[in-house]
């Protein structure tokens, strides 16, 4: 990757930069479980980049597919292409719980600072602002993969200090005692011996976030170019660190524009 | 000559009664029994408890037509095509359904339990989420949980401690036992024998977890046909009440080998047909109400759409179907 | 092009060490990765643990032949061609083994288990009966059960009372966590990806209950042939660890498709060759210790007779093969 | 059936008397589960003669199937045969468990007067004088199934007060509260919700046995042409009831002699 032929300003649009942050998450051989969307496009990528022997789950019930059409769900036939099984949910989410993922690739609508995701109400979940699809298969993927990298909209009322109702544990969970009085436990007492690990990195439009390994919180990790460590402190609900960026997450090179336009989604399902 | 399971698309929806508690089979906009769905709509089904892993694109019209009092599930939306189902978020937030939050993994194990005819399962899933918080259990909180509903269990759900393994914390999640279980595959045999191509889901667990299993296929066939390839077949037509020939009938959700999900279609309903319950009104009344019969719809439809959908035979997609802005 | 994961079947029962917790997948007398358990025998593996829901012959022979300390399970025989695994039934009752006795649900709920990653999975069966009477749990009165092996759970079972729908008694069987699998199955892809014809047994719980899972097949075939038809493929490739090339590699056993099992042999073998400890000897001396190479235990079988035993392909069984009195 | 043309003392053997009195226990429609062996053969046997609508469940994975060919072993190929399912054990004993099992044919090596059956050792159970193989599904089938028709060998030593060892379930069973004590249940106690019925008649080469729905208690339904009540008393170990007893067991027809041997087991696999 020395001297790539990255793309200058204006060349490429951010959901391309997107996935291919999302992409450089992808290690060679893992096994991965991805949502429907851009995580899907970032998976494909990769493995057409660095990582040709990562193999691809998908919640409905294909496993190491090979698809040659994008899918546009992760319930659809093109899922299922070469796979190595088709099979059913239990199969995979049972592949899942006993600790044959790597990697789950997912999205959210609100995340707090220790990575708790919410895809399922704002406000008073009794009595909600805002009533989103729910769980999907975040919690299960999240909780039970060894790391998970979510992509998300940058927003300041979505990276809140706490989130409005934690559908997907994050490092630090809610716990409720035998009384169901409610304590902040970390997610590693929580989980004991099935603790594998968590949510790895977060991907907005702005800027690519990672957790801090001891405290668990989310500090700030490259900054998209165009933008400032400003602008993302300003959507952020929380007092995000910021001293360990690293500067610009680097652009997608031409290559990988090509790949991405002409090869990955030529039909302009997700890269419109 | 008919078989003698087979019923009439009116038939199978009357075979649900007001208060049952319902799973649709399929896969949020994959293998949906819509033919049903919407005649369920026609026939104005009250008060149903729609349990299964995988609603979509069937539970918000059934929402929207005011059919269902409890939704216990994990997601309603569209995928691609309309990230929130308009009408699920709204009755939510009206609080004229009663939403029960469970992950889409325990909503799978609540119909394996079923299907194996245990209680419960377990799970390491979902710790440390609120889908574990005790004060958001809403069938708790609306006092159906005193075991009067044989199909509403005492509790939501139940953490123990493992004791064979020192594995910790074990969340164990209740079997979803249904009245009726309606799903959409590829082919039936004429005797019930179920074939499903593709993913499965969680569809078998579903047909199982059902005291009555209706089968809506693409197409009916000789027994003799699938009994050929047994290891390809999911269920024995004993454990299938009826049967219901329809081609197309997952529209606008799709069929692996016979047809792609409807893009566009479901587009126009997230967008314009669901917004307000003004739009899915006007949606219902032009695509359920004013139509009388499924061919009527797949007129509706029209035949150059139903031909760009349908799937390559040797893909399993369809090949002609426009999907993005390219 | 030799395929990177395929190994000979000496490296197989190589990767099998003393102590190991073991499935042999299969049924009684089908599918049993006979030419591996041959094998184990010369290179006399000591002190295994014997998990599993399904042994026969394979199990009897091991037993015989000192490999096995602790066997939990809930079946040795070999059905029309030997009420009674001999070997089995001899060290049970000298407590030369240890034999924990499960029903025979029990043993697959067990591995379904493992495959899932719980530590136990609940049940009805066996209530009543003394599978679950306390003092009959031999790993417990062995004082086994201290937490320190992790193959060996705390408890045999545990009752518990329903508190979902008031079921009542729920047994709560333990995980088989296995440190090898080693199956047999007609086919397998040369990256390891696994297809079973006929009925899969518990085999699929099997291979995913396993740490490590060696598959030995009939025949190794490419990887995109099995690739055309992944609904009729049963596990991955990147879950499997090693596999092995064995024609006739499950005799005396049978393989659906390929090849009946060898009543003959295995009713000479309960006859006479395993009534005693020198009948066995004997019997593993002519048929295991003094043989090289599966092709040498082919030779002697002889070629008549595998063409006697193989199936006809179009009915999956063999229609040369004498099995009755007429 | 009226006046049927009962085949005469010596025209036939006793298996094939046992195999028919096993076959009138199968009713048309029913979904049944059965053994290697006679059992078999049995409901072959009776789907040939008044049950055509019966389906045969293997346990080894078969469910609907037609054989064409007697399979010598519940895991064979010949169990597969035009079957509306082949799936694998999980499927069919979920399917037992789930209640959707009429009828259990099994065998056994001892039998106590509740109905409880022996398969696994005779003597003390930690130093046992006999081993066998052990449960296979017995228990599982005859817990689950609504009925249970056992084939035995009959000798006084396998019908006993008590048996050595309860593999499978009876109408009274053994019940541990939770220090370990045991006491005697009624099976329906023990089951609760879950019971479904039990071990419902005994066929060995004596006689045809059945239970007494209060007391659950064996008696004597019908003694084989040939033998005497005596006969039968002196080979159960338990006083038994003998006062019900209907009388002879209606011998095999010479075309259910046909039937089993020349279309069932023209081989001579199980009918020698």
């Amino acid at each position: 990757m020395s001297n790539p032929n990255y793309a200058k300003p204006g060349d490429y649009k951010l959901g391309a930069l997107m996935v291919i942050a999302a992409a450089r998450e992808v290690r060679d051989k893992e096994i991965a479980f991805a949502g429907t969307g851009l995580p899907m496009v970032g998976i494909m990528a990769a493995m057409r980049m660095h990582a040709p022997n990562a193999h691809l789950v998908y919640e409905a019930g294909t496993t190491d597919s090979m698809p040659i059409s994008l899918p546009s769900s992760v319930g659809g036939p093109r899922c299922g292409h070469k796979a190595a099984v088709i099979s059913g949910m239990a199969d995979v989410f049972g592949m899942l719980q006993s600790g044959w993922v790597d990697l789950g690739f997912l999205g959210g609508a609100e995340i707090d600072k220790y990575g708790n995701v919410n895809c399922t109400a704002m406000g008073d979940y009794k009595h909600p602002t805002a009533r989103f699809p729910g769980a999907g298969g975040n919690p299960d993927i999240n909780a039970l993969a060894k790391r998970t990298v979510y992509i998300m909209v940058q927003q300041k009322r979505r990276f809140s200090e706490q989130v409005s109702y934690a559908t997907s544990p994050g490092w630090r969970v809610k716990w409720w005692d035998k009384d169901g009085k409610m304590e902040w436990k970390s997610r590693r007492e929580v989980y004991g011996k099935r603790f594998g690990g968590g949510p790895s990195a977060v991907i907005t439009d702005m800027a690519v976030f990672r957790f801090d390994e001891e405290t668990g919180i989310m500090y700030l990790d490259t900054v998209h170019p165009g933008r400032t460590i400003e602008d993302v402190k300003n959507n952020v609900g929380f007092d995000l660190d910021v001293s360990r960026c690293l500067g610009e997450t680097p652009p997608p090179t031409y290559e990988q524009l090509d790949l991405l336009y002409n090869e990955i989604d030529p039909e302009g399902i997700f890269l419109p | 000559m008919k078989s003698k399971k087979q019923i009439s698309i009116q038939e199978a929806a009357a075979e649900i009664k007001n208060g049952d508690a319902v799973i649709v089979a399929g896969f949020v906009l994959w293998r949906k029994p819509m033919a049903i769905v919407y005649e369920m709509v026609r026939q104005q089904k009250r008060d149903l408890q729609l349990l299964g892993a995988n609603p979509g694109v069937d539970c918000d019209i059934l929402i929207g037509a005011g059919c269902v009092k409890i939704y216990e599930s994990n997601y309603v939306g569209h995928e691609l095509f309309g990230k929130i189902g308009n009408n699920f978020a709204r009755a939510v937030m009206a609080g004229t359904i009663i939403c029960e939050d469970y992950g889409h993994y325990h909503g799978v194990l609540r119909l394996e339990a079923a299907a194996m005819g245990v209680p419960f399962l377990p799970s390491f899933s979902c710790l440390g989420t609120d889908l574990l918080n005790p004060e958001y259990d809403m069938l708790g909180q609306a006092g159906l949980r005193d075991g009067s509903n044989p199909r509403i269990p005492r509790e939501k759900f139940k953490i123990v401690t493992d004791s064979f393994y020192g594995d910790g914390n074990v969340v164990l999640v209740p079997a979803a036992r249904a009245d009726v279980c309606i799903a959409h595959v590829q082919q039936v045999g004429d005797r019930g024998t179920v074939r499903i191509d593709g993913q499965r889901f969680a569809d078998i667990e579903a047909m199982k977890a059902a005291g009555k299993v209706i089968v809506m296929a693409e197409e009916i066939v000789p027994e003799e046909v699938l009994r050929q390839d047994p290891a390809a077949n999911v269920l024995a037509g004993f454990r299938v009440d009826a049967i219901v020939e329809c081609p197309f009938g997952g529209h606008p959700g799709g069929v692996y080998g016979c047809y792609d999900a409807d893009g566009a279609f479901l587009s126009n309903y997230n967008d314009n047909g669901s917004r307000t319950q003004e739009d899915f009104d006007k949606f219902a009344q032009e695509w359920i109400y004013d139509i009388k019969s499924h061919d009527e719809y797949l007129d509706k439809v029209g035949a150059s759409k139903l031909m760009n959908l349908r799937a390559n035979s040797s893909l399993k997609w369809s090949t002609r179907v426009k999907r993005g802005v390219r």
